[in-house]
Formats: C-alpha cells, structure tokens, sequence
C-alpha cells in the first residue's frame, strides 16, 4: 500500500469503528425523531452526540472530541432535560399530523434533498485526503489556539459578547417581574369561599390502607377514582395509575370471602347448632 | 433724445403700476394720475416728432438698445426700441387719441367704483401698445402684441359681474391667441430661416435671400411666414376668420371700445403687415391671401353692421369693415402701405369720436344701447350730434372729409393692382364703400332724427339683464332723460371732430402723408385701369346711393321698437353671419365632448390599466395568501424545498 | 474505507434532523432536531478538516459548537416563557404569523 | 479643505428636520418658526452657492469627493453645474413661501375630531424633502442620486397621505380614503420607476465599474468607455422610465393629478415645482450625458410622447371640475413642454427647458398657493362652488389672475421666456412637432381663462359672499413670486447666463450642433 494510497483510506478499525457506530448514530437520529416522548428523544440524541464525539476523535479532532462530550452531551442535552422537566407532557407530543400533507411534503423534501445532498458529494471530486498529521503536529489544542487568538480573534471575542447577551437574553425572557403581592393565605381562603367551588381543600391521593403514592388516584365512595386528587402535571402526562378496578376486585374479593367465610359459619353455626342441638 | 423712448413706455407703465398696486386710497386721484401719465407719454411723442421732423427723411430713425432680453446660445432677444416714421404715426395716435379717451373717461366712469383700476387697465394698455409699435425686433413686439391682449381681456371684461362680459372677455384672449399662435410660429420660421428676428437684419436678409438664386424654395418659407403673420394680424385685428370676438368685446365700457377696439388695438394687424411689408413683398402668394382677407372681411363687418340695432356692435362691425379696407391696401404692396396707415389714422380720428359720441348718447340714455329706442336726440345732446355728425361724413366719405381722402386712395390702389384681381377688389372695396354709406347713414337717423321713440315706450332694462345694483342706481329702469354729456367729455369728441374733417386733407393733399412714410414702407404710384378721377367720381356716387337707400328705409318711414322679422340676410348678419354658430357647434361643443371623453378616456383607459394591474395583483396575492397559514412548520417545508432547489440548481449548473 | 463516508453520514443525519424540524410539533422535539442538524454539519467541518489537512475547519465547528449552546440558551428560554403564556410547548399553536 | 458648502446646504434642512420634529408637541408654534429660520438659512447658503459659482469655470464646482463604500466605487461625490445651480435655488426660494403658505395647514383639528396631525411632522417632513431634492440635485455620483431620488418618496408619502385639506365636500372619511389612495398610488409608481432605474444603476456598474458621474461620461467621450448599442439603450430606458415617471411624462402622468388633487396646497406646490424637477433634471444630467447616442435613438419616441403630453394634458386641464386637478393637468401638459425642450436638443430647447423648470416652479407655486387660499376659506375644490370672487376679494383674484397669465405663458411674465424658446429650439429642428406644440399656447389660455371666469367673475355667489381677502401672511407668501415671474420675465439674463455654459457642455456630450439658420447655411 503506498503512501498515496494510505492518505485515500483509512485504517480498517477505523473502518469497522464507523460501520458499528455509524450505525448506532443514525439509529439514535432516527429515534430522536420518532420517539413519542420528548425524553426518549433527548436521550437518543445525547446517544448520537456519544458517537459523534468518537468520529470527532477519530477525524483527529481531539480538543472538539472532548468539547462535544462535557459540553453538547453533557450541558447542553442537560439544560434540554430541565426544560422537558419544565414544560411537561403536553398535546404536542402526539405524532398525529395536524397541517394536511405536511408528512408528505416533509418527507418528499428530505428524500430528495438527501439523495441531493448524496449526489453532490459524489460529484465533487473529494480525491485528496491530506490527514492532520502535520497540523496537528505540536498537539491539537495548540493548534487550535494558535488559530483562534491570532486569526480568528475576532470572531473569537464576538462569540464572547454573543454568549454574554445569550444568557442576559435568557435571563430576561425567563425572568418575571412580580407585579403584585402576592396573596396570603387568608386572601386565598376567602377567594375560595367567594368562588364557591372547593371550599375545602383539595382531596388527597392515594388508596387508604393500600397504596400512598401520588399518582395514584383517590376513590370516590363508589369506587371511581377521582381526578381532583392527582396534580395537574400527572394527569396531562397521562401517569395517572388507576387503582379504582383493583380496588373493586380486592372487594368482590373480600366480599366472596366474606359469604365464604359467613356461609361457613352459618353452616358451622347451623353445624354448631345441630351440634348443639 | 433716444432714452426718450424708453419714457414714453415706462410713464404709462409706472401709471399703471401704482395704480394697480396702489390700493384704494388712490381711489380718489387715480383717474387724474392714468391721464397726466397718457398725456406725459404724448408730450414726449411731440417732442420725439419735432426732433424728427428736424432732420432729413433718410436719417429720422431712431435706435436704442436697451438691454440683453433673452441671451441664449445661437438666440439672442434684445430689449431695444426703433422709432422710425411708421412708429411715430402710431405713437402720436396712440398717446393723442389715448389722452383723450382718458379724458373722456373721467367723465364717463364717474360713477364707477372701480374707477382707478379702470384707469390702471388703461395706462397697462397705452404702455403695451406703445411697447407693440416702438418695439424692434419681432419678439418684444410679441410681448406688446399680447400686452395688449391681456389689457383688453382685462377691460372688457371690466364689468366683470356680468357674466356676458366676462365671457366676452374670454372670448377675446382667445381668439387672439390663435393669432397669437400665428405670430410665435411666423417667429420661429424667422429665426430658423434668418437666425434672427430683429427687423433690420431680416428684412436685409430676405432681401438678400430674395435676390440671390441659391437658396430655393426660399419662397416657400417667405409665404408660410406671410401667412402665419396674416394670422396674427387676423387674430389682433378681427379680420375673416377671426373676426367673432369684435362685436362680444362691446361688453366693456365705451371708452376702451372707442381707444382699443376702434382706434388703435385693433389696428396692430395692419401695423404688423405694413412693418413686414419687405416679407410681404417677397412673398406674392401671401400678400393676395391678405387682399383676399381684408376685401372679405370689409363686406363682411358691413353686412354685419347693417342689421345690429346696437348701436356699439353697428359701430363695431363698421370697425371691421374699415379695418378690412387697411388690411386690402397693406395686401396691396408699397402702393398700398402708405394709404393703408393714411387710412388707420383718420380711422383713428372718427371711429373714436363715433364710438365716445355713442357713449355720450348712452350715458345720456341711461345705458340704452338699443338703437330702436333712441330716435330724435339731436335736440337734446347738441354737441354729442354735431361731432357724431361729423364722424358719420368722414366715414362715407364725404368729400372732403378725412376718410374721403384715404378711402378713395384705398379704391384706387385696390383697382391698380390690375388684371381680374383688381376689378374684383376694386370692385368689393366700391361695393364696401356703398354699404358703409348705407349703415351708417342707418345709424345717424336711428340715433338722431326721427320720432321719439324712448318716450313712447319707457326703457324696459338693457339687452342684459343687470344683476349688479351699481348699474341699477344709475336708473336703467327710469324713464331716461337724454341730456348732454359734461365737457370733459364733450371737449375730446370736439377734438376728435377736428381730426376726422381736417386730418384727411392735411394728409392727402400734396400726398404729405406719403412722402412722410416712404423710407420706411417704400412707395410707387400705381396705375388704376380708369382715370383717377373715375374711381373718384364713381365712389362718391355709390356713397350716395348708400345714403339713398337708408334714407328711404329709416328717414322716411318710421322706424319700428321692435326689430322686424327680416330677411334671410338680415338675421344671419343679426347673428354674425352664423360665424359664433359655427364655432359653437364646431369648437365649443366638439370641445367640450373631446375634453369629456378625454376625461373619461383617461379615468378609464390610462388609470385604468394601472387600476387593473393593481387589482389583479391583489387577487393573486389574495391565492397567494393562503400558503401563508402562520404553521412555522409549513413555512420551514417551503425554505427546506427551497434549499434542495438551490441545490439541484447548483448541481446543475456544474453538470452543464 | 473513504473517508468521505464521513461526509454521507453527515448529510444523512442532518437530512434526518430537517425532516424531524418539519414534522414533529413539540417545540423541544423540534430544537433537539435543529441540534442534530448543527452536529451533522460539525462533523463535515472536522471531516473537511481532515482533508485538507489544516485546522480551520475544526475552528468552524467549534464556533459553531458555540453560537449552538447561545442558540438553545436563548431558544429554550423563549420555549419556556412562550409555555408559561400559553400553556402550550406546540409549535403549531404559534400560527399568527399568517396575514 | 475648504468649507463644504454644498453639503452644507443640504443637510441644514436635514439638521433642520430633526430638530423640528423634536419640538415638543405643545410648542407647535415655535416648531414652526423653526422651520421658516431653517429655510431661510438654507436659502441664504443657497445664495452663497450661487455667488460662488463661477458661470464661465469649470463645468462642475464646489466639487466634494469622499470615498463612500470603496468595494463598489460608490463616492459622495457632489458637484453643481449652472442648471444644477438653478434649481437649488429654485427650491431654496419655494420652500420657505412653502412653509409660511402651510403655516395652518397641519394644525390639530377642531376638537371631536379624530384625527391626528402632527404638526411638527408637516414641517419636519417638509425640510426632509428639501434637503433630499437638493442633494440629488448636487450628487455627481450616480449611486448617491439614486439614494436619495427614491427616498424622497416616504416623506412624500406621508406628507400626500397624512394631510389633507381641512374641509372635504365628501366628509372625513372618503377624504381619508382618497388620500391613502392618492400616497399609495404615487408612492407605486415611482417605486417602480426607481427599481427598474435600480436595475440600470447595476447594469451601469457591471459596464463602467464605477458610478461617478464625471468619470464615465468623459470615459464615454474620449472612447475608453464603449458600450455595445443595445446595452446603451436599455440602461438608457431604465434611467428615462424612472424620470419620466417622476416628471411625470404621458401615459405614466396619473398619479400626479391625485397626488396633488389630495395633498394640501403647499405639498401640491412641493410635488409638482420641487420634486417632480429632479426627474427632468436628472433626463438632462445622467440620460444626455451617460447615454449620448441613446438619447439621440430614442428623440422620435420622447419627442411624441411629450408632444401628447402636451395636448392632452392641455385638453384635460379643460376637462377638469376640481382647482387642483385642473392645476396638475395643467402641469402634466408644462412637463411636456419641458421634456420636449430636453430632447430636441439644440442649445434654446434646452437653455429653455432648464428656464422652464425654474420659472415653472414659480409661477406654479403662485397659481396653487393661492388657489390653496381660495379652497381654505371655502372648504370645496369644486370649480362650480365658486363664482363672482373678484368682487369680494379682489387682491385674491389679481394675485390668482396673475399666477393664471403666468401658467398660459403671457409675455412679460417668466414662463414665456422659457417656452419660447423651448418652441424655437424644437421648431428648428422638428418644424411640425414645434407647430403642434404651439397648439397648446391656444388650450393654455382655455384652461386658465376658464378656471378665472368660473370662479371669479360672475355674480356673487352666496357661499363666498363673506370670503376674506389675503391676509399679510398670505400675502408675504404670494407677492414675492408675483415680484419674481416679473422680473424674471423682463431680465431673465441672471439665469440664463448661468445655465447657458452647462448647456452648452450638454450638448457637446451628445455631439449635437444647433442647426443653423437657412441664409448663413447658403452663405
């Protein structure tokens, strides 16, 4: 293999290594877009992000390797969980289209722009593969730094400034102002009272005797269970766990049991009795 | 002495000036201001015509160049003044008759509020008309051409609450802008033929155009320019075709009748023709077209003034027809020029004088214009007839008398022309001489002998119906009371009698005239087909027979209130001989449907493309609009399409 | 093996990322797309680093790397203020930008 | 360096502007007067300008040169030959009569109405408009003109759209609807010239690379600069379509008609004698000189098309029941004749034309303003609401009597001058075009006599019996226009001797001579 060739291809671990992970991200890109729960999705996509950081090492990116892993995977797909925490379950999540032909124009548009897309880099002439050997000769890192803080300073020191505004600007967005006092207690209890609905407070989850948690639902003397019971976020969420049928069954059971039992000692009685007879 | 020039404008000019500006406390002075300023003007004409008179014919020219009018590359317009015998004529005209009439007009718009202002209107009328004559080159001449114009839009119009007037006023401007209009384009093919349009240089050049053979078709452009001057001159002058606004302009007071529309105004056309006569001559083709408009116009403005019962718009029509008598001598040549102005001047003298005399009878007459309710007036305005009288004779051509002398001359150069053309305008000028006598011995009897016809049947109210109260005090519905005129009215009809009896013999004996004018108009004698003394002889009898014939229709019958039926003839020269019918079924109406459909057209047609491409855009917008359903995510389909586009584009582009 | 394989795989993932922007309704959903799609560019930038042997493209992706986590700063708290007016996370309930 | 006077000039009023509409609202009558101190201080830097331009020097003076954005040779590069001269000082003498004829104009409503007018905008947009029209006036780089050629139009639009006339015979609302109409239509059309001329500032680039003015014009005349025959028409037709539409030349005239039928009087007189001048100037200033051989392939065409302009608007004016309209007819058909002069290229046609602009603007101004006055006391535009003023305002009628001889070309009055010679100059080369021309003469007279007649001789109508006479402000704003169509009709010199040189440079730029008169031809 000559020299020539070798900057054309690379190792085949590097080959198996791209084959497997390659793999695994498009596999996790594709499950960030499908999967129903936005959780499942942002953890499919920190799993793509992983193999990326591999690929970014592997491509002799070393300083943007480890840049992707604590920084993309591990603050940013963070501050997304918070704000999946945040926000909630809500309708959005259902995959259901709702603009007609949206799903086919969406899909038309990415197969073709893909096939596009793929068709373009196999038109260019990508022939020359120089490697990183020689710019990455006095490390990466070093590398990397010369460039910034003597060419790219520039740039360098707005993306300073853009941070500095991202995080005022969300700092604002987020942040709001208390217009009003807030009500104390009393004030709260009288609204109540003039509103007329719920005088009392709210009734508490849970089955007594049998389950505590919160998402479970408290009974109502028939048996239903009852929605008042669970906090809002679980019922959009849907993680309501009902109990109500459980619970019926645990007393048919218990009622069964019972004439069991009643029926035997009637008999017992009426055996007692005839015993005692 | 040549500054002098520059004085004889301005005085006017300044008159009118502060008397426009002034503002109503000049009120009470203004009228005595216009006239010291008109009589200023004429003092300075007397004093420019004895320096004149003192030198020898050739040299009496006087130049004065002013200042640079209009400087441009290749065109240049000056601001300068010649006075040469021709000018001097009109000059003396102009400001004598002028200060007259100024005089006069004291008198006459006595009662008139607007008295300063008429007198402002009259001095911006001296200094224009003065500007006209003294002017030399052709474009300043244009400015006093339209000066005057707009001084007599301005007077007629003076009455300005009577719609007639105002209407009248319109009129006028108008019809003289399509003169006008002649004038500018004979102007441009000057300067584009000559490259100048100064006097001096283009009558040299066309002489020199003329008697040199290498430029051909240089006729050609001599007889456009005649014709488009002959317009002009038709426009200013109220000849055929353009006569129609002379008997409208009757509408003004009685004094700017007698000064613009009689002795002086009118008379530009001639001026203008006989200033241009080294085209004219040059130019055979268009002279005739002049003779042929000025024998026309002379029958045409007597056949009108035969049938008017105005006595102003008779006066007027008569104006007419003697200006078509100037207008064939001018077409004439150089044996014409000379008799042509002999017989302006002289014109100047009586018609002013008939016109003030037949102001005097109106203010006499409480405004009454009707002549077929005057009648027997001789007895109360003594001077008023005596001058009248006297205006009336020389205007017949009673030997003797002023207009004897140049309308004869006139006959017989019209006859020495030669050949057919000067039987035919010999003849229609003798003809025209038979009917003035007709017309105006008409006049006379109407006005002056007769029955008494505004006592039998008490003034009902003018031809117009006033709105304004101002003419209501001065009586228009008492029975009116003819008394005679106050002498300052009186004295400049006097002045103006002397003129038409003595000014005729004084020009024509020993053709002092003549000889006066030949270095500027040139003269030759020319030679009739008859003895002199025939064309004579044979004029004063058709005048005689024109007085026969009224006599017998108006002396000794009597002469009815109301205007009988007449003939075919008589209502058509009644109406101007249908001339203002056909421009309102031609010009008017046909103007104002253009204008409509035009406004329409452009309504319509022009905006309305513009409209429709409007709404059309709106209506595919309005498709358009419906992509835009505010989903982020539609919109993200649309960029994302967008980029494959511009990809495979890209893609494309390398392939080819 | 090429490595422009590199290349196919990062049009492929930020193929995957534009479709997802266009069809998911969950704004986070949709800004974890717009994620993957900027990492799909990072990972040509470094493969374009590669071939041509010098480091710029790397300085690319880290400015890119940047300007993203400003990007979901801002994004995410807009997210959150625009759930607290409207109680909804749907890009699809912000539809007034229509005329 | 010396003192930058022709920058000065301009951003005065710009300064002048700014501070005008910063005049706290409750001072509307100091905001104001502002204004008029500002106007006035830009017609005194204007007289400077004048003083110091030397007629007989070089062909553009009081040069300023600054690099402006270098990657595409765009410069601030200002410059004035004598028309340019002209016409600042055309617009810095309108504007301050503009200003005092408007005093009222944009003064709240009587209370219960609704609407809103911001007084210190009126003014501030006013001097806005000033300050544009005068830098493109004086840019010499192509780039900078175009700039400020189509910013003019937003202050325009909000002066045409935001204030109208106080009374309104169709009530407030129609007025308010007639007006948007009005501002959206002339703000489309120009729109579009401007961004087809757009398209030809590019393509003028792509060809010369670079946008002065000077450099490609002497490129073109020496021959460096040689552009294929097609190319030089189109950019030609891209920079004459946004000029004509601007001057405004027939079929594209219909904006102009509702733009100044709605406005208020001074914003009428602004559109028609200050803006619309740019456009006419510029055809003299970029078509002649960028385009020589162009122009001289498209003459025929323009020559028509001015030749309609001028009947038909003529015919129009004749048409029209509404003052104002009948004035921006009237001015569509004065356009003609100033195009016409343009492009019959001979030394009186255009000497004319540029004469033509300024006395143009005079006595326009004189007519509408105190046709303006005339409509205020009334509160209709309607010709037939009128009748018998003269009677009872007669200063008002001689004053609009004299502004109507004035737009009819009497002699002795300043527009006769001009089209004098813009007839003689045309007349000498195309005889017939110049003999239809003339026509107009007759139907100016129409127009303007019959507007007099209607509305003020006649009997006294009832309506106007109790009209007041001009005022002393009314009157400061009228007599001096009256004063200078006198003056500048008796001794136009002081102008043409400014203009004449320039001219004289225009037309050897499209290698034109006059023709010469027939006698020293056979000589």
């Amino acid at each position: 293999m000559t020299a020539q060739l070798a900057a054309y291809t690379t190792s085949t671990g590097e080959a198996f290594q791209f084959w497997v992970l390659g793999t695994i991200a498009v596999i996790g890109a594709l499950c960030t877009v499908f999967m129903k729960k936005a959780v499942h999705s942002a953890l499919c996509l920190a799993g793509t992000m992983i193999v990326l950081a591999v690929f970014y090492l592997a491509n002799g990116a070393y300083f943007l390797g480890i840049v992707q892993i604590v920084v993309y995977t591990g603050a940013i797909m963070m501050l997304f969980l918070f704000v999946v925490m945040l926000v909630g379950v809500t309708a959005a999540d259902s995959l259901k289209e709702t603009i007609k032909g949206q799903r086919w124009l969406a899909l038309l548009c990415g197969l073709g722009f893909g096939i596009l897309l793929t068709a373009g880099i196999g038109n260019a002439s990508l022939k020359e593969f120089n490697g990183l050997g020689q710019a990455n000769a006095n490390g990466n890192v070093q590398g990397l730094a010369a460039l910034i803080f003597t060419k790219y300073v520039f740039a360098f020191e707005l993306t300073g400034a853009l941070l500095i505004t991202a995080a005022v600007g969300a700092m604002v967005l987020t942040h709001r102002e208390r217009t009003e006092r807030a009500k104390t207690q009393r004030e709260l209890a009288e609204q109540r009272v003039r509103e007329g609905k719920h005088v009392p407070p709210l009734p508490a989850p849970g089955v007594y005797a049998r389950h505590n948690a919160v998402d479970i639902a408290g009974l109502l003397p028939d048996g239903t269970p009852s929605e008042l019971t669970v906090s809002k976020t679980l019922r959009d969420r849907g993680q309501i766990r009902d109990v109500s049928t459980e619970a019926l069954n645990d007393l048919k059971a218990l009622e069964q049991r019972a004439e069991d039992r009643l029926e035997r000692s009637n008999s017992g009685g009426s055996n007692s009795g005839e015993a005692s007879k | 002495m040549e500054n002098l020039i520059a004085l004889l404008v301005a005085a006017p000019l300044l008159g009118a000036a502060v008397l426009l500006c002034g503002g109503r406390r000049l009120d009470a002075v203004g009228h005595w201001i216009g006239t010291a300023l008109a009589a200023v003007s004429f003092v300075l004409g007397v004093v420019l015509f004895a320096d004149m008179l003192g030198k020898s014919p050739e040299n009496r020219t006087l130049m004065q160049h002013l200042f640079s009018w209009i400087p441009v590359e290749g065109f240049q317009a000056n601001v300068g003044f010649q006075l040469d015998q021709l000018s001097m004529t009109f000059v003396l005209l102009i400001t004598g008759v002028g200060s007259l009439i100024h005089l006069y007009s004291i008198g006459y718009m006595e009662h008139d509020e607007r008295r300063r202002r008429f007198f402002g209107y009259l001095n911006l009328f001296l200094a224009a008309m003065l500007l006209l004559v003294v002017a030399d080159n052709y474009l300043l001449l244009y400015v006093g051409w339209e000066g005057v114009g707009l001084a007599s839009y301005l007077l007629i119009g003076f009455w300005q609450h009577k719609p007639s007037a105002a209407t009248a006023a319109k009129k006028a401007f108008l019809v003289n802008r399509v003169g006008d209009m002649g004038l500018s384009i004979a102007i441009m093919l000057m300067f584009t033929t000559f490259g100048t349009f100064a006097f001096g240089p283009v009558f040299q050049a066309t002489g020199a155009l003329t008697s040199g053979a290498d430029a051909p078709g240089s006729e050609g452009k001599l007889t456009a320019i005649g014709l488009m001057l002959l317009l002009a001159a038709c426009g200013k002058s109220a000849q055929v075709p353009l006569q129609s606004w002379l008997g409208d302009a009757m509408e003004g007071p009685t004094p700017v009748s007698a000064l613009i529309h009689a002795a002086t105004m009118v008379t530009a056309g001639v001026y203008l023709i006989v200033r241009s006569g080294d085209i004219f001559n040059a130019a055979p083709d268009a002279q005739l077209a002049v003779t042929v408009v000025g024998a026309v116009t002379l029958l045409f403005g007597a056949i009108v003034g035969c049938a008017k019962d105005d006595i102003k718009k008779a006066l007027a029509g008569s104006t007419m027809s003697q200006i078509g008598y100037m207008v064939l001598a001018a077409g004439l040549g150089p044996i014409g020029y000379a008799f042509a102005i002999m017989h302006l001047v002289t014109h100047g003298f009586f018609k002013a004088g008939l016109f003030l005399g037949a102001g005097s009878v109106m203010h006499g007459m409480n405004d009454e214009v009707d002549m077929r309710k005057y009648g027997g007036l001789r007895k109360y305005m003594p001077i008023t007839f005596v001058t009248f009288g006297l205006g009336y004779l020389a205007i017949i051509g009673f030997p003797g008398l002023s207009g004897f002398f140049s309308k004869d001359k006139i006959i017989e150069a019209a006859f020495a022309k030669g050949g057919a053309e000067g039987w035919i305008l010999g003849g229609a000028a003798l003809l025209g001489a038979a009917i003035t006598a007709f017309y105006m011995t008409r006049v006379m009897l109407m006005t002056f002998f007769g029955e008494e016809r505004w006592r039998h049947a008490p003034t009902p109210s003018p031809a117009e119906p006033s709105v304004e109260p101002a003419a209501e005090t001065r009586g228009a519905h008492a029975e009116p009371h003819p008394h005679e005129s106050p002498k300052v009215m009186t004295i400049p009809m006097i002045v103006l009698a002397v003129g038409s009896v003595f000014a005729g013999a004084f020009f024509g004996i020993g053709e002092r005239f003549v000889k006066w004018l030949e270095p500027v108009t040139g003269f030759e004698h020319g030679h009739p087909p008859v003895s002199a003394l025939t064309v004579t002889l044979s004029t004063v009898a058709v005048m005689v027979v024109g007085v026969g014939f009224a006599y017998a229709q108006y002396g000794r019958r009597p002469v009815p209130v109301v205007a009988p039926r007449g003939s075919l003839l008589t209502r058509a020269a009644r109406r101007d001989l249908l001339q203002d019918d056909f421009n309102h079924v031609v010009l008017v109406r046909g103007g104002e449907h253009l204008t409509r459909s035009l406004v329409y057209v452009d309504h319509t047609l022009v905006d309305g493309v513009v409209n429709g491409t409007a709404a059309t855009m709106g209506g595919l917008s309005g498709r358009l609009r419906r992509l835009q359903n505010g989903f982020a995510r539609s919109y993200a389909v649309s960029m994302f399409g967008g980029a494959a586009v511009l990809i495979a584009a890209t893609l494309l582009m390398r392939a080819v | 093996m090429n490595p422009v394989n590199y290349l196919y795989l990062a049009a492929l993932l930020f193929t995957i990322g534009a479709t997802g922007v266009l069809i998911r309704r969950n704004a986070i959903v949709v800004f974890m797309c717009v994620e993957l799609m900027l990492n799909a560019c990072n990972l040509a930038f470094v493969a374009f680093s590669r071939m041509h042997g010098n480091l710029d493209g790397q300085i690319i992706a880290f400015f890119t790397m940047v300007v993203a986590a400003a990007e979901v700063v801002v994004g995410l708290a807009i997210i959150v203020s625009v759930f607290r007016a409207r109680h909804s996370a749907s890009v699809d309930d912000a539809s007034l930008m229509k005329l | 360096m010396s003192f930058p006077l022709l920058t000065a000039t301009a951003v005065l009023p710009a300064l002048g502007a700014i501070a005008t509409a910063a005049v706290p609202a409750a001072k509307r009558t100091a905001a104001k007067w502002l204004a008029l101190v500002v106007s006035l201080a830009t017609l005194a830097l204007a007289v400077t300008v004048l003083v110091r331009f030397d007629p007989d020097g070089a062909r553009y003076q009081l040069t300023e040169s600054h690099a402006w954005i270098p990657e595409f040779g765009v410069r601030y590069e200002l410059g004035v030959d004598g028309i340019a001269v002209a016409l600042i000082a055309l617009t810095a003498v309108l504007i301050p009569f503009i200003i005092l004829a408007g005093w009222h104009d944009a003064d709240p409503l009587e209370t219960g109405s609704k609407r809103w007018r911001p007084t210190q905008g009126f003014f501030a947009l006013i001097l806005a408009v000033e300050a544009m029209v005068i830098i493109s006036f004086e840019a010499t780089d192509v780039f900078l003109f175009y700039i400020f050629f189509e910013a003019m139009l937003i202050p325009m639009y909000f002066l045409i759209g935001g204030f109208g006339d106080r009374a309104h015979e169709h009530g407030e609302e129609t007025a308010a609807t007639q007006r948007s109409y009005a501002a959206v239509k002339f703000l489309l059309y120009n729109l579009v010239g401007g961004l087809i001329m757009l398209a030809a500032v590019i393509g003028l680039y792509v060809v010369a690379g670079n946008f002065s003015l000077t450099e490609i014009a002497e490129a073109r005349a020496n021959g460096s600069l040689n552009m294929a025959t097609s190319t030089e028409r189109w950019l030609f037709l891209g920079f004459f379509f946004a000029f004509a539409v601007k001057a405004p030349l027939w079929p594209l005239h219909t904006w102009l008609p509702n733009a100044m039928g709605e406005a208020t009087a001074p914003v009428a007189v602004l559109i028609t004698a200050v803006v619309d001048k740019v456009g006419t100037f510029a055809m003299l200033r970029f078509c002649l000189q960028l385009f020589p051989e162009a122009s001289k392939w498209a003459t025929p065409a323009i020559l028509v098309l001015a030749l309609i302009s001028i009947i038909y608007g003529a015919l129009l004016a004749v048409g029209q029941r509404d003052i104002k309209r009948l004035v921006a007819y009237a001015s569509i058909s004065h356009f003609g004749f100033i195009i016409m002069g343009i492009f019959a290229m001979t030394s009186q046609g255009q000497s004319g034309a540029t004469l033509y602009m300024v006395n143009h603007g005079i006595s326009t101004a004189a007519l509408m303003l105190v046709a303006g006055f005339l409509i205020s006391r009334r509160g209709s535009r309607l010709i037939a609401d009128y009748g018998g003023v003269q009677k009872v305002a007669p200063v008002l009628a001689g004053t609009f009597l004299i502004g109507g001889l004035a737009t009819l070309s009497l002699p002795g009055l300043a527009p006769f001058v001009s089209e004098f010679l813009v007839l003689v100059g045309t007349f000498s080369r195309y005889p017939v075009v110049g003999i239809i021309a003339t026509f107009g003469i007759v139907l100016a007279a129409l127009y303007t006599l019959v507007l007099y007649q209607r509305t003020m001789t006649g009997p006294v109508k009832a309506e106007v019996k109790h009209m007041p006479d001009l005022r002393v402000r009314e009157l400061v704003v009228v007599a001096p226009l009256v004063v200078l169509l006198i003056f500048l009709g008796v001794y136009p010199k002081p102008v043409t001797d400014i203009v004449n040189p320039a001219v004289k440079q225009t037309m050897s730029d499209v290698h034109k001579k006059d023709p010469q008169p027939e006698v020293e031809a056979a000589k």
